[in-house]
């Protein structure tokens, strides 16, 4: 309805493959951009900033990331939450005890995460399916061993090691707004990166590899590298994203916050968000951040506090739920939604 | 020496228990081409269940009943209510419709008989015994025998009955199934009972160990790699598997763990997993799959 | 104006002149986006083939036949061989052998220009029987390759020996261009004709960029125009808008895809300018209902309610009312939620002007474009004025008219009520017809073969062809164009041919529309196998019942035409066309033909009673080969008011 | 004429077996460039299986292939196979359900892409420049197989008769020195197939591609074909021109003894 497609052509290819070939879409995407930089930062009080959207950013990031692989490439990964914790030890080792600045320790920690996820993602090139389902939550444990039990990471005590002050070039990162943007400046640059990836000719080969892997080999991709690339690129991701969330929201890396169950719940927000999509992927994680909150509102009007416990397992109810709700009704999720509300309004009144 | 074999025994009899968890999965598997992820839950919800009815003082026999019942609900629910609409789907959207099944049971179980870890005590002595010069549990010893009937009698199921072979039919072929009249959704559906008690066994056995609490839904995990050793869909594999991973588990731990930390057993059984798939990608005993196209 | 230069080759070096090389002359879609050419590219491609023409021994005067889709090449081709001093032709794409051969045969063309395979396969069949016909060149040489002759060679092969040309003789083109006078013949149009063969209405450079600027000063129409162009090249609506027009005035001239994405084509480029025969609204218009009639009931209400509004705006604003606050307020509505949308998706919402022209446009139909938004406007022209004669004007619009007489035309009205004109788009005769040019153009007028009047507001209103208005038997007007035109709105009827001359009553054969029928039966779980099984069912009777009963209660509001109500009517067992020479190639019906060809039919309508008829018919297939078909037609009649 | 030229594949006394079922035993043949060599013979003779050999899918027990007078190394994996020149089509369908036209199609011409994964995400320079040049190309085949009006339609989402068109599209994109085609026409209409075997016929003679195909309607595979090679049971029975295939007692033979039982 809203859509005003007419005399909208593309007389190079360029534009044509532009990101946003629709003028609205455009707009669309500079009215969320005014938005994340300009209005919430002005307007959400200290609680939003710091405890919704620096998490719905950094998982955001994170789903993205698992979207690259299982979504695009089609490898199942239960393991994705360890090479957070990955990315968040590595970083405050970097920063913290080599004194390296923030933002190259930030990389650093991504890059180490992506090391170490390449290597879990040899497997992948002789099993496929449930057996590397299956091979990658060996990660996940693997990796958590390893930070409890390596003292030279975890630093000894239950795996947790607090953050130092941040700094910027002199500049004390100390407030929620300041947080905000240093999350969100990462999480723009590579949502934009991971879209770039994805429509590219790397994004391709990812979803030949998934739909049909042995006509994608016929025709000449490399299985074993673009695979291994898809690890490397997914855990990446991870990796920053478990920096970021420990350094601007949890306040220290505790590895019970990259348990296996933080893997699921990824794995859910991509199903819920939209499966081989970067923008299901904020969907999936704005709706996994904003769930909590959502159950305690609807029920803070029958009850003045609602007890964590019934919080928790009416949260993992309708996650649940959802998950096997989206599948049935609409398996690729919230963002396929979306795109068929567009496709709609786009060719509105009529129906085709 | 004989530290050893007691190691090696209590490590058996661990795997055995793993062997049933890890059933659960491979019958599952057999039957539907579902790995599911819920499998860990159903132990869960099961030991919930149970404990929840003893507490209303009823006898330990209607109690099993009961859990029995609400697992045989939960299969049926299961298939027909979230199985159905998927079946012509890709196995992986099974997969991952388990997986939210996995949370929802977890919710509801939990919401119903709460959160807080409760005591199962069935008055199975955990006191040691000597047997042929081993120090031994007993505990461990009633319920390796336990899963070990179970075990026995599921493969007896399967390869005698008439029932049970033609649940098997299904999982080999489904066309050829349905053309012969097996229902595809009914045969589901008493395999996850099946699968339902198998985990029923595995609550109780666990929840008698270590309480009913929610970190049962774990030994899942320790199930998985059993599984992927085992090969999938081979019952036999998984059993033997099952065995090999206890007594590795249960070895390293005691003879490698004081080197490297301890607590080397939470990951040790993956790390011989990836060592098996490395070789044989479709497990020990997995049929492997020859492209065709 | 008088500087201005006169002949087509000069203005198109104007152009090349005047335009920046960013300025787009001509766009082809073509492998997945818009290929832009500018001015100087359009001269240098012109500039090319034409040298490459007189490589080939092109002389002055000589013709040049030009078949195929809209696509550069040809326009390129076209102005190429103008610049020469030569004669393009251009011919249907459709048109079948027959046709073709007399065309080519009595134009005397010496060269073809082809756009594709089919195209040069039909000519190849021509080349033996005419051996006047010296070359063949083609543009797209997909399946040509094994096509090995002499004298069939590529466009770029044309341009390549015409670059070789103009280093040998460096300046033949400038000289060639020269010669070329305002007044020397510029395109022979062939007008398909509703009787006989076709006739080739010859005009010239002058008469053709005057009535071109005539239209665009109208209109305030400048270079940022954008245009389509997918009607026929030899229709001479197309050659005054997508080529006179867009050379004129310097604007951008727009090549679909393919036939099969047009309208897609259409709403990615948006035009500002349309001209097109009432077929084409008519077609948009069935498409637009099929539509709205799958969509979810909710849009189905919102349209139906919402055009209504419209109708009610259109109508105060036709008369220059002021429309009540209410339904201002409810058309904005209206227009956000429905007209702005649906404008759009028909790729017309940055319309400044559309014209609908070549025939009588049903009022209704007219009406359902303006009242969305659409400047829509009527136009009367003919071939041999050059299509200028009369148009309306913005601001003064109404359903009925075409408008007062275009700037420099002179109409009047002869005794028996012909529409004569002076022009200065008049042409200078038929091609090799002196006895036609001579019935035709009397003191310098020229009879339009159409009955018309002047009304009060000083606009032309065209009633029917002169020949085809006659009297039912009690003496009431009948004209069968006015009521076909008025079944037309109805989307499920394509095409109607009314009778009644000399009769008691009017009757009617109906032309189903087969896609929107379809469409409709299958919404209802009717099955069929055909057109013709389906146009037989009873309930598509019914469903064509209803939509006479429309037009019947119309008719009853004009005590002129109370009496020329439909009575009876059968549905066609086929589709009319052109092949089987019903309609032209225009889609005019030739009455006469039908009537002769279709006899027995109309007899049924009129013997009382008679209730089932049995037909005969031939089709034609595009190659030429014919087949026959039996059918049994139900008579049914309708109630009047 | 052909028989002068140095053959562009050579497979040599291919043998292979899955399971105790011999599939292939002993089979030679050579394709020599710019033919159009047909592959027929009834169920189960091995057609499907020689092409998987040739594009390196399954490696033989024994016997070599011999590519542009080079021997292919034993266990060369099939991209590399494809990177050599070597592009193919599916009996049953292979096209990426998730992609549009256009994606499978610029799929196909991954070998001749060569930005990095840096480049890519940045989306800048070199890279863009590369997917412009090969959209172009792909542009180029959409043309060439009169697909424009579908290359943004998910190829879920297309009729059976264009997902087989797409799928040529692709294996064309990677401008192979030589194109296998399995069963190019199988369960289209008469008019499908005449299209199809028209495109054919340009890709050998406008494009220059070297073809090998397998085709069970006989009428499209005498048509086109250059020459015929005849499988039965995993042997070779015959080998040449349509009239020499024609008139082959073995193949008569093969067919009647198919047809009979």
């Amino acid at each position: 309805m809203f859509y005003r497609e007419c005399g909208n052509y593309k007389d190079s290819y360029a534009s044509d493959m532009a990101i946003f070939p629709i003028p609205l879409d455009q707009y669309g995407f500079i009215i969320m951009m005014i938005f994340a930089f300009l209005v919430i930062p002005l307007t959400a009080s200290d609680y939003w900033l710091s405890n919704i959207m620096i998490p719905f950013y950094c998982f955001g990031l994170s789903a993205i990331g698992l979207n690259i692989l299982a979504g695009y490439a089609g490898q199942i990964s239960i393991g994705h939450a360890a090479f957070m914790a990955v990315g968040a030890y590595a970083s405050l080792i970097l920063y913290g005890r080599y004194g390296i600045p923030l933002i190259p320790s930030i990389l650093g920690g991504g890059l180490i995460s992506s090391a170490v996820g390449t290597i879990f993602g040899l497997p992948s090139l002789r099993i496929k399916g449930f057996y590397l389902a299956i091979a990658t939550l060996a990660s996940q444990f693997i990796i958590q061993w390893i930070i409890v039990h390596w003292q030279w990471v975890s630093g000894g005590v239950f795996g947790t090691v607090e953050t130092p002050d941040m700094q910027i070039f002199g500049l004390l990162i100390n407030t929620p707004v300041k947080k905000y943007f240093l999350t969100l400046g990462w999480v723009v640059v590579l949502a934009i990166v991971a879209k770039n990836l994805v429509r590219g000719q790397l994004g391709r080969n990812w979803q030949a590899i998934r739909d049909v892997d042995y006509a994608a080999e016929i025709i000449g991709v490399n299985l074993y590298k673009d695979k291994l690339i898809a690890f490397a690129v997914s855990t990446f991701y991870a990796g920053i994203s478990g920096s970021l969330i420990t350094f601007c929201y949890y306040g220290a890396a505790n590895i019970e916050e990259f348990h296996v169950m933080v893997s699921f719940a990824l794995l859910g927000m991509i199903i819920i968000g939209g499966l081989g999509t970067i923008l299901g992927s904020f969907f999936g994680a704005g709706f996994f951040v904003l769930l909590p909150i959502g159950i305690n509102q609807v029920l803070g009007n029958f009850m003045a506090v609602v007890p964590s416990e019934i919080l928790s397992n009416l949260e993992a109810i309708i996650f649940g739920g959802l998950i096997v709700l989206f599948l049935i009704v609409e398996p690729y999720g919230m963002a396929r939604l979306w795109h068929t509300i567009k496709d709609k309004m786009r060719l509105w009144p009529f129906p085709y | 020496m004989a530290f050893f074999f007691e190691v090696l025994v209590t490590g058996l009899m661990v795997g055995i228990m793993y062997s049933l968890v890890a059933l659960g999965f491979a019958l599952i598997f057999k039957a539907s081409d579902v790995f599911n992820m819920a499998q860990g839950d159903m132990s869960l919800l099961a030991g919930l269940a149970l404990v929840g009815f003893l507490e209303l003082n009823f006898p330990l026999w209607l109690a099993l009943l009961c859990t029995i019942a609400i697992m045989t609900v939960l299969a049926y629910g299961t298939v027909f209510i979230v199985l159905k609409p998927l079946v012509a789907r890709p196995p992986i959207m099974l997969f991952m419709a388990t997986f939210g099944l996995a949370y929802m049971i977890q919710g509801i179980g939990q919401s119903i008989w709460g959160t807080q870890a409760k005591g199962l005590n069935l008055g199975i002595p955990d006191i040691p015994v000597t047997i042929g010069g081993l120090f031994l549990s007993t505990f461990d010893l009633t319920f390796g025998a336990v899963a070990g009937i179970l075990v026995v009698i599921l493969v007896w199921f399967f390869h005698k009955t008439r029932t049970g072979r033609a649940l098997r039919a299904v999982s080999d072929d489904h066309e050829a199934a349905l053309s012969v009249g097996i229902p595809l959704l009914k045969a589901w559906a008493v395999t996850w009972m099946i699968a339902g008690i198998v985990a029923v066994v595995a609550g109780i056995a666990w929840g008698t160990r270590m309480g009913v609490q929610f970190s049962i839904s774990y030994i899942a995990y320790k199930a998985l790699p059993v599984l992927i050793i085992g090969g999938l869909d081979s019952i036999m594999g998984v059993i033997i598997a099952g065995l090999v991973v206890g007594a590795g588990e249960n070895l390293s731990e005691v003879f490698i763990g004081p080197y490297v930390g301890g607590g080397i057993q939470t990951f040790f059984p993956y790390l011989i997993a990836l060592l098996v798939l490395y070789f044989k990608p479709y497990g020990l005993f997995g049929k492997e799959i020859i492209e065709r196209v | 104006m008088n500087d201005l230069p006169m002949t087509f080759p000069k203005i198109l070096i104007h152009n090349a002149e005047r335009f920046p090389p960013t300025k787009a002359a001509i766009r082809e879609k073509d492998y997945g986006i818009w290929q832009s050419y500018s001015w100087q590219d359009y001269l240098d491609q012109a500039r090319d083939f034409a040298l490459g023409l007189a490589a080939l021994g092109f002389e002055k005067d000589d013709k040049i036949a030009i078949i195929g889709d809209n696509r550069p090449q040809l326009y390129w081709g076209l102005a190429g061989c103008q610049c020469l001093g030569g004669v393009p032709v251009p011919l249907y794409q459709d048109a079948i052998h027959k046709e073709l051969h007399y065309i080519v045969n009595h134009s005397e063309c010496k060269f073809a220009l082809a756009e594709d395979q089919e195209q040069t396969d039909k000519l190849m069949h021509l080349k033996d029987e005419i051996p006047r016909l010296k070359y063949i060149i083609y543009d797209d040489p997909r399946g040509l390759q094994n096509y090995k002759k002499d004298w069939l060679i590529a466009f770029t092969d044309v341009q390549e020996m015409g670059r070789k040309f103009d280093k040998e003789n460096p300046d033949y083109f400038m000289n060639a261009v020269n010669d070329v006078k305002p007044d020397d013949m510029s395109i022979i149009v062939y007008t398909s004709g509703t009787t006989g063969n076709p006739k080739g209405v010859m005009l010239t450079h002058r008469k053709i960029a005057e009535c071109s600027r005539g239209f665009l000063q109208w209109d305030n129409l400048d270079q940022i125009e954008e245009v389509m162009a997918y009607l026929p090249m030899a229709w001479i609506g197309d050659h005054i808008f997508s080529y006179g027009q867009a050379l004129c005035a310097g604007f951008t001239v727009n090549c679909p895809e393919s036939t099969s994405t047009t309208v897609l084509d259409q709403k990615e480029i948006g035009p500002t300018h349309i001209f097109a025969p009432p077929r084409i609204w008519e077609n948009i218009l069935t498409q637009i209902m099929i539509k709205i009639e799958d969509s979810a009931w909710i849009k189905r209400k919102a349209f139906d309610y919402f055009m209504m509004v419209a109708s009610r705006v259109e109508k105060k604003r036709i008369a220059n009312e002021s429309v009540p606050l209410i339904d201002s307020i409810l058309y904005r509505i209206g227009d956000f939620i429905i007209y702005g949308p649906l404008v759009d998706n028909l790729g017309m919402s940055k319309i400044k002007v559309a014209y609908t022209a070549g025939e009588a446009i049903g009022p209704e139909i007219f009406e359902f474009y303006r009242s969305l938004g659409i400047n829509l406007k009527q136009l009367y022209g003919m071939t041999e004025s050059t299509a200028y004669i009369s148009m309306q004007k913005d601001g003064d619009i109404d359903n009925e008219s075409v408008g007062p007489p275009a700037p420099g035309v002179e109409i009047k009205i002869s005794d028996n009520g012909e529409v004569l004109y002076k022009s200065p788009g008049n042409f200078i005769g038929y091609f090799k017809n002196p006895e036609a040019t001579a019935e035709t153009l009397e003191d310098g007028w020229l009879h339009s073969g159409d009955a018309g009047y002047m009304t009060e507001r000083g606009h032309l209103k065209i009633i029917d062809r002169a020949k085809d208005v006659s009297k039912l038997n009690d003496g009431t007007m009948f004209a069968p164009k006015y009521i076909e035109n008025k079944l037309k709105f109805s989307p499920y009827i394509k095409e109607s041919v009314a009778h009644g001359k000399d009769r008691d009553y009017v009757a009617v054969f109906i032309d189903i529309d087969y896609g929107a029928v379809a469409n409709w039966a299958e919404r209802r779980h009717i099955g069929f196998t055909s057109y013709t099984d389906l146009a037989q069912k009873p309930p598509v009777y019914e469903l064509i019942k209803d939509e006479i009963l429309k037009v019947n209660k119309s008719l009853s509001k004009d005590p002129r035409l109370k009496n020329s109500q439909i009575k009876r009517y059968l549905l066609f067992h086929k589709e009319l066309n052109p092949d089987d020479g019903e309609i032209t190639r225009t889609r005019k019906v030739r009455r006469k033909f039908v009537a002769e060809k279709y006899g027995k039919l109309i007899e049924a309508l009129y013997t009382p009673g008679q209730e089932n008829v049995d037909v005969e018919a031939t089709f034609t297939y595009e190659d030429g080969r014919t087949t026959t078909m039996k059918a049994n037609l139900k008579v049914r009649g309708v109630e009047t008011f | 004429m052909n028989e002068k030229k140095e053959p562009i594949l050579r497979a040599e006394n291919i043998t292979i077996s899955f399971g105790g079922l011999q599939a292939l035993d002993g089979v030679s043949l050579v394709i020599y460039p710019g033919e159009i060599l047909g592959i027929i013979g009834p169920n189960g003779a091995g057609k499907t299986t020689m092409l998987n050999i040739i594009n390196g899918f399954y490696k033989p027990d024994k016997g070599r292939i011999i590519f542009e007078g080079r021997e292919r190394p034993k266990k060369m994996k099939p991209d590399l196979i494809a990177a050599q020149g070597i592009a193919r089509t599916f009996q049953n369908l292979a096209l990426f359900s998730g992609m549009s036209a256009l994606g499978n199609i610029m799929v196909g011409r991954t070998m001749l892409m060569h930005s990095n994964i840096f480049s890519q995400g940045l989306y800048w320079g070199f890279s863009q420049k590369e997917e412009i040049e090969h959209r172009r190309a792909a542009e180029r085949i959409i043309d060439f197989l009169q697909i424009e009006n579908i290359r943004r339609t998910p190829a879920s989402m297309l009729p059976y008769g264009l997902r087989k068109r797409v799928e040529l599209a692709r294996a064309l994109a990677a401008e192979p020195k030589l194109l296998l085609l399995d069963e190019p026409m199988a369960g289209m209409n008469l008019e499908e197939k005449e299209d199809i075997a028209r495109f054919i016929l340009d890709a050998n003679e406008e494009l220059g591609y070297t073809i090998a195909l397998i085709e069970h309607d006989m009428g499209v595979v005498m048509d086109i074909c250059d020459r015929i090679v005849v499988l039965d049971f995993g042997k070779k029975i015959a080998e040449g021109t349509a009239d020499e295939i024609k008139a082959d007692p073995k193949v008569i033979k093969a067919y009647l003894g198919e047809a009979g039982g």
